[in-house]
């Protein structure tokens, strides 16, 4: 093959206007643990595949999902450090927005500023692009909200006039890739394994608005399960958060799912792949029980 | 003016301080606003040094005009040590007067004498100690810590040191020495008892023939009996001192802390 | 042709979506001289050979022995550029001072590693600057117990049960993957045999540990929530370590195995 | 108004917002906001911040108008931005920034008001120091202090738009009998959903008309 | 401390005699020093065996004129500390929203590490000081209530100045005249925490409540009390006081048609 040296600067666009070292940092992302995103009627889902690089990492902690301000959530595959700094500007931009707004950044604004944020590495050629593709899951208030600090409360039976037809708030879901380019998405999926996972995604229907955040946890950690290609990778840990509103689980924060729902989810996800494969050789499900 | 109220009558019948207390208003002639970023919090402090041993002594009050805020407010502490409970210190330090300065000074100190061990590899001797402390409270002359310093430790010798500051970083090796609220109560104390000032031997003659008592080297046990009577003293007649008393001594084989309690009024 | 040209710089991404000069970054790790670490439920050790490779001017750096007093809580060992080590040692030690200045509390050991990380990261994003030719391996205790976390050039870090890296360590390392499960429940002694086991495995055939090429360093949960302050074992101190392997080696070799046994029995 | 050594303009005037509700009108849950001024000046001292935001301000004209700019330029880039409009937290939110971080350059006590589709009509203070406080009602201006009284035993819960008018109303006409720097026309503005409805009463005819024209 | 949070921070007169302030550069730029305009009166507090509890009344006053009267001065932290304002609300509420964003910062790592009471006073006392060293100080004494490392109760304050100081009652503003010697009655030293009860501590704060409110003028009868434990916090917000008393004023005799 044949490169022409267009390839090796970022910011350098080759004859028929491409951006290769974009293209590249993308293979980067495609080497790393597939990662998902769903979003439900009443919440977001956030799920990835740890692969075990080696025996000695200690089991449960590594958490690569990371919480922005406290209703959004971030994972990401590709190259890990380069989340954590994806997380770190993240994170900046929501304390940034609490300073001059006072109230929790929207999580569609936080996405579009990332997403400027990322495209901004694609620009100059003394710095690389990102190699991450991220899924930001957030869920913005339905109710309320105070300026943060203030006092007083308002006449007692609350403020007068309101639109009571106006729903406001609610899931965001976005995915940010390194080029800059991000969507909304109702289901999204990166890394690895996202080619097998888009497809399931695709028939959850989630445009519908009809699947709950308690089986979009199940369909997660099942899409993830089915993304997962033990035949190449070793065994790998489900890492999964979620975000409800007010009346839900986590009232509005975005946090783990708690273990004993994640591990009920693996094992009707086993059990389901198990019904999937009865008809291939059953060696595959004894490596998974170890 | 009189939009905002009457904004003088916030203070109308307070005591008089020192600035305008009306509060910047609108537009109301020229805006006052000084800040006085000092205050004292009583308390008095102590420090001899003796031939192989150092004491610090401090009361644990801590006040504020005629208030106490707390009566366990400790004012003697452990310089170094391996962690933040100063195990193996082998220097100590006495603030008394502003006690925000002081607790930042303190802070200050420790860590470069945490520091010093971590770059150099030893523990800083108390005449490097003494020096760098002159040093921190130099280097804020315009805009001092308001505390009265003594650091205490054993020299190279193994004789006890004392080293006394002013607010501004002169300091001084000294025998003994006296600060905060009752030192002028206490230092002549300690000049009669401690250097046997005005004391002469009987007998020994008339005007200048007069001889004075010879020094000599004060015990341990006596020196704290000595501290522990400059406080009693101090707290009948300073209403500033009082609670408790808070001695570290500093020998050869570390740091002993002692506590007794004071008179409470 | 055998070179390529997407490894002039930290900027620039291979088609495979590799930066090359990070990965040679790593290489540089093994260049250093073996070190290991390993936790179990109660203490954290470090182990390492002192014979320094033309890299390195210091093998260990121990917040507890020459870093004493600020960081008792945690201390690191190195494998790469002694130098860039120092910096990031400096620069923990600049955090973990902050941290018990500003809240009054030692500095938790997954947010100080996660600092290095970040920055190492930094230095693999942007032109004209290089990544760090050092790993470490991060050992400590804090309210959540022991902790040994391995860093690496590209900003990686990673929280482990035990770990090497260096020359070699590839071998130390199946050493510690075999004997994997009985490092939880292991004593004080056990874990620095373990630990002197698996080093030794990374040595050349003819070599020994002796006092002069090893050191060990120890840190523990005491009684009542207090510490066992971050200490260093070196010279003469190490013969205590040393002498207790050998002696288990000649009374019976399988002794580890079997303390393990009965732990499983209880 | 006058001159002070300062050089500051200050102006004087009452302001009542209120933040009131009430049932059985359709869609004419409001928030109310009015203002009194001595007459010499054209416009009163409420000012529009965004088509249903209105800043309310006491104390120094040349301060508070300044403060009043800033946010309004900040909301109408908010709105651009963001393609959604500010609601009447982040504009009393950037108020109070101001008012906080410049307290001692700015002698500018301010009452936010507004009305957002979601949040209904709301009523924020910010007095002096810049501190914020959400209110049912504010009041501010000299002849504020005449009315703590009027207010506190009048206001009720859930009152009409019309109620809240003549509340607004009573308060101003005690404000302008007793204090002796407030006096003049009474000036209101009314916001609802269905937009900001001025209105004037003059004392011609006891502050009965002409209302909203 | 006394009663006029305006003068906190302040000389006074008659033991420092009149201050020279000449030398402070009374125009030019950077200058920051405020006076705290709405401000709220006392906070009080005191241990007890099992934790702390705190209590400030729901008013801020605008120098004279009682001017918010619904104004929460306890804030929880993280479900283990409480923090009581005294002084400038504008700087409060300031504080506020910095411990806000700590507590996001802090549960980032979500590491199972937590910011206690005493991390949080040391953290709020450096916050202080730094602001009196800039000449920009924050108009507050804070008492900040939980446990410590160990779990005991844990009860320190933090002013303008940023003075600290722990003992096991602490009140702050008015509350260190009338209330503090009322405290000290019943816990009069650290070796008495032990043998105080949750409601005994409450019982006590409660009559300090009252009697602040008999002799303070710029205080409410409605207030806000925190129990805060190692099982978390109780926080109530709208209490009114109880069984108030001014029956006494029939029984008093002094001026104009009263002589008799």
């Amino acid at each position: 093959m044949v490169r022409t040296g267009y390839d090796l600067s970022n910011s350098v666009f080759s004859p028929d206007g491409r951006n290769f070292q974009v293209e590249y940092a993308t293979k980067a992302v495609e080497n790393g643990g597939t990662a998902i995103g769903i979003r439900c009627k009443d919440g977001v889902v956030l799920a990835v595949e740890k692969i075990i690089t080696s025996k000695l990492l200690k089991p449960g902690t590594n958490k690569r999902i990371a919480t922005v301000d406290k209703h959004v959530g971030v994972v990401s595959s590709g190259l890990v450090p380069d989340g954590r700094h994806f997380v770190s500007r993240a994170r900046d931009e929501a304390s940034s927005w609490r300073r001059f707004i006072k109230s929790p950044i929207p999580t569609s604004i936080i996405a579009s500023r990332l997403g400027s944020y990322v495209q901004m590495y694609t620009l100059y050629s003394s710095v690389r692009p990102f190699g991450v593709t991220t899924i930001i899951g957030g869920w913005d208030s339905e109710e309320e909200l105070p300026v943060d600090g203030q006092v007083g409360s308002g006449p007692k039976m609350g403020a007068g006039g309101k639109d009571e037809s106006l729903r406001s708030g609610g899931p965001g879901l976005y995915m940010i890739e390194p080029s800059g380019l991000y969507w909304g998405y109702y289901g999204a999926a990166t890394g690895k394994g996202r080619q097998v996972a888009k497809g399931e995604l695709e028939k959850l229907n989630l445009q519908n608005g009809t699947l709950s955040l308690l089986e979009g946890v199940k369909e997660a950690a099942r899409i993830i399960y089915v993304a997962h290609d033990d035949s190449k990778d070793k065994d790998f840990e489900l890492e999964m958060t979620w975000i409800s509103g007010k009346d839900g689980p986590t009232k509005g924060r975005h946090e783990e799912v708690p273990a004993k729902l994640r591990e009920e989810a693996e094992k009707a996800a086993k059990k389901a792949l198990e019904g999937e494969d009865e008809e291939d050789d059953s060696s595959k499900g004894d490596k998974m029980e170890e | 003016m009189a939009a905002l109220f009457g904004q003088d009558a916030l203070t109308d019948n307070g005591p008089g301080y020192a600035f305008s207390q009306a509060p910047s208003s609108a537009a109301g002639g020229i805006r006052e606003r000084s800040f006085y970023p000092y205050t004292d919090n009583g308390g008095s402090t102590l420090g001899i040094a003796g031939e192989d041993f150092t004491i610090l002594a401090g009361d644990t009050r801590s006040t504020s005009g005629y208030n106490i805020n707390t009566r366990y407010a400790p004012k003697v502490f452990k310089i170094g040590g391996d962690d933040s409970e100063g195990t193996n210190a082998t220097i100590i330090l006495s603030v008394v007067g502003f006690a925000a300065d002081g607790q930042i000074l303190k802070e200050r100190l420790d860590t470069i004498v945490k520091m010093y061990r971590y770059q150099h590899g030893k523990p800083m001797s108390v005449k490097a100690c003494a020096q760098r402390l002159s040093t921190i409270l130099y280097g804020k002359r315009f805009f001092p810590y308001y505390v009265h310093a003594i650091l205490g430790g054993l020299d190279e010798e193994g004789k006890g040191a004392l080293y006394s500051y002013d607010p501004v970083g002169s300091y001084e090796r000294e025998q003994c020495r006296a600060g905060g609220a009752a030192a002028s109560l206490i230092m002549p104390f300690l000049d009669n008892q401690v250097n046997f000032k005005n004391q002469y031997v009987p007998e020994s003659g008339e005007g200048h023939a007069l001889q004075e008592r010879p020094r000599v080297p004060l015990k341990r046990k006596e020196t704290e009996e000595l501290v522990r009577d400059a406080f009693t003293s101090a707290v009948e007649r300073h209403i500033e001192v009082g609670d408790g008393l808070q001695m570290l001594v500093v020998t050869k084989d570390g740091v002993e802390e002692i506590y007794s309690p004071l008179k409470r009024d | 042709m055998f070179r390529n040209n997407y490894d002039n710089d930290s900027v620039t991404f291979s088609p495979q979506g590799r930066i090359f000069q990070v990965e040679y970054a790593q290489e540089a790790v093994k260049q250093g001289s073996v070190v290991v670490g390993l936790v179990s439920k109660t203490h954290a050790v470090l182990v390492a050979l002192k014979e320094c490779s033309s890299y390195e001017k210091q093998l260990l750096y121990i917040n507890g022995g020459r870093y004493q007093g600020i960081d008792d809580h945690f201390g690191i060992a190195l494998a790469g550029l002694a130098s860039d080590a120092r910096v990031l040692s400096n620069f923990m030690k600049q955090q973990a001072l902050s941290s018990k200045l500003t809240y009054g509390r030692a500095i938790p050991l997954e947010r100080i590693v996660a600092s290095i990380g970040d920055r190492a990261q930094t230095n693999t994003q942007h032109y004209g600057k290089r990544p760090y030719g050092v790993g470490l391996l991060i050992a400590g205790i804090d309210v959540t117990g022991p902790h040994l976390y391995e860093f690496q050039p590209s900003g990686m870090t990673q929280e482990m049960v035990a770990c090497s890296i260096g020359a070699r360590s590839q071998t130390a390392r199946t050493y510690l993957e075999r004997n994997l499960d009985e490092f939880a429940n292991a004593s004080k002694e056990q874990l620095v045999q373990h630990g002197l086991k698996a080093l030794k495995n990374s040595l050349p055939q003819d070599k020994e540990l002796t006092i002069d090429n090893t050191t060990v360093a120890v840190i523990g949960m005491g009684k009542v929530g207090k510490l066992e302050n971050f200490k260093l074992y070196d010279g003469q101190d190490v013969s205590v370590w040393l002498d207790l392997d050998s002696e288990e080696k000649s009374e019976d070799t399988s002794a580890a195995t079997e303390g393990a046994a009965m732990e499983i029995d209880s | 108004m006058d001159m002070r050594k300062t050089g500051m303009l200050n102006e004087d005037g009452i302001h009542i917002d209120m933040d009131h509700l009430k049932k059985g009108e359709v869609n004419a849950d409001r928030e109310l906001r009015i203002q009194e001024r001595t007459a010499e000046r054209p416009l009163g001292p409420t000012l529009p911040i965004e088509s249903r935001i209105s800043s309310l301000r006491s104390g120094s004209a040349a301060d508070t108008q300044a403060v009043a700019d800033i946010v309004q330029y900040n909301l109408e880039q908010f709105g651009v931005e963001y393609d959604m409009p500010p609601t009447t937290q982040t504009a009393a939110a950037m108020f109070q920034e101001l008012c906080y971080h410049n307290k001692d350059r700015l002698s500018a006590g301010m009452i936010i008001a507004g009305y957002d589709p979601r949040h209904g009509g709301q009523v924020y203070s910010i007095p002096l120091g810049g501190s914020l406080h959400k209110q049912s009602y504010a009041i501010g201006g000299s002849g504020s202090t005449y009315i703590y009284g009027y207010c506190d035993a009048n206001w009720r819960e859930g009152m009409t738009e019309e109620e809240g008018v003549n509340f607004v109303k009573g308060a101003l006409q005690e404000a302008i009998k007793w204090d002796g720097s407030s006096g003049g026309v009474i000036r209101m503005v009314v916001l609802t959903a269905k937009g900001a409805v001025r209105h004037l009463y003059l004392p011609d005819n006891g502050y009965t008309g002409p209302g909203t024209k | 401390m006394n009663h006029f949070p305006q003068a906190w921070g302040r000389p006074r007169d008659d033991i420092y005699g009149h201050y020279d302030a000449s030398f402070l550069q009374s125009s030019g730029p950077n200058q920051h020093t405020q006076s705290p305009v709405v401000t709220g009166t006392s906070v009080i507090a005191v241990k007890f065996k099992d934790g702390v509890v705190v209590a400030a009344d729901n008013l801020a006053s605008y120098g004279s004129l009682a001017r918010f009267t619904d104004v929460k001065r306890l804030r929880t932290f993280n479900d283990t500390t409480v923090i009581g304002f005294g002084g400038d609300v504008s700087d409060m509420q300031y504080l506020d929203r910095v411990l806000s964003s700590l507590d996001i910062k802090e549960s980032y790592a979500n590491d199972g590490h937590h910011l206690n009471a005493k991390n949080l006073h040391t953290y709020l006392a450096k916050v202080l000081y730094k602001r009196r060293s800039d000449f920009n100080p924050l108009w507050n004494q804070l008492l900040v209530a939980g446990t410590d490392d160990d779990g005991k109760p844990f009860l320190s304050s933090a002013d303008l100045l940023g003075t600290t100081f722990s003992a096991p009652t602490l009140a702050t503003g008015f509350g260190a005249h009338l209330a503090q010697p009322l405290l000290r009655r019943i816990v009069p030293d650290e070796a008495a925490v032990g043998g105080i009860t949750q409601e005994a501590a409450v019982a006590a704060v409660k009559e300090c409540m009252k009697v602040l409110f008999y002799r303070d003028a710029r205080s409410l009868d409605k207030y806000s009390i925190a129990v805060v434990t190692n099982e978390g916090i109780d926080l109530k917000e709208d209490e009114k006081l109880e069984a108030q008393s001014w029956a006494f004023a029939e029984g008093i005799r002094g001026y104009g048609t009263q002589v008799s």
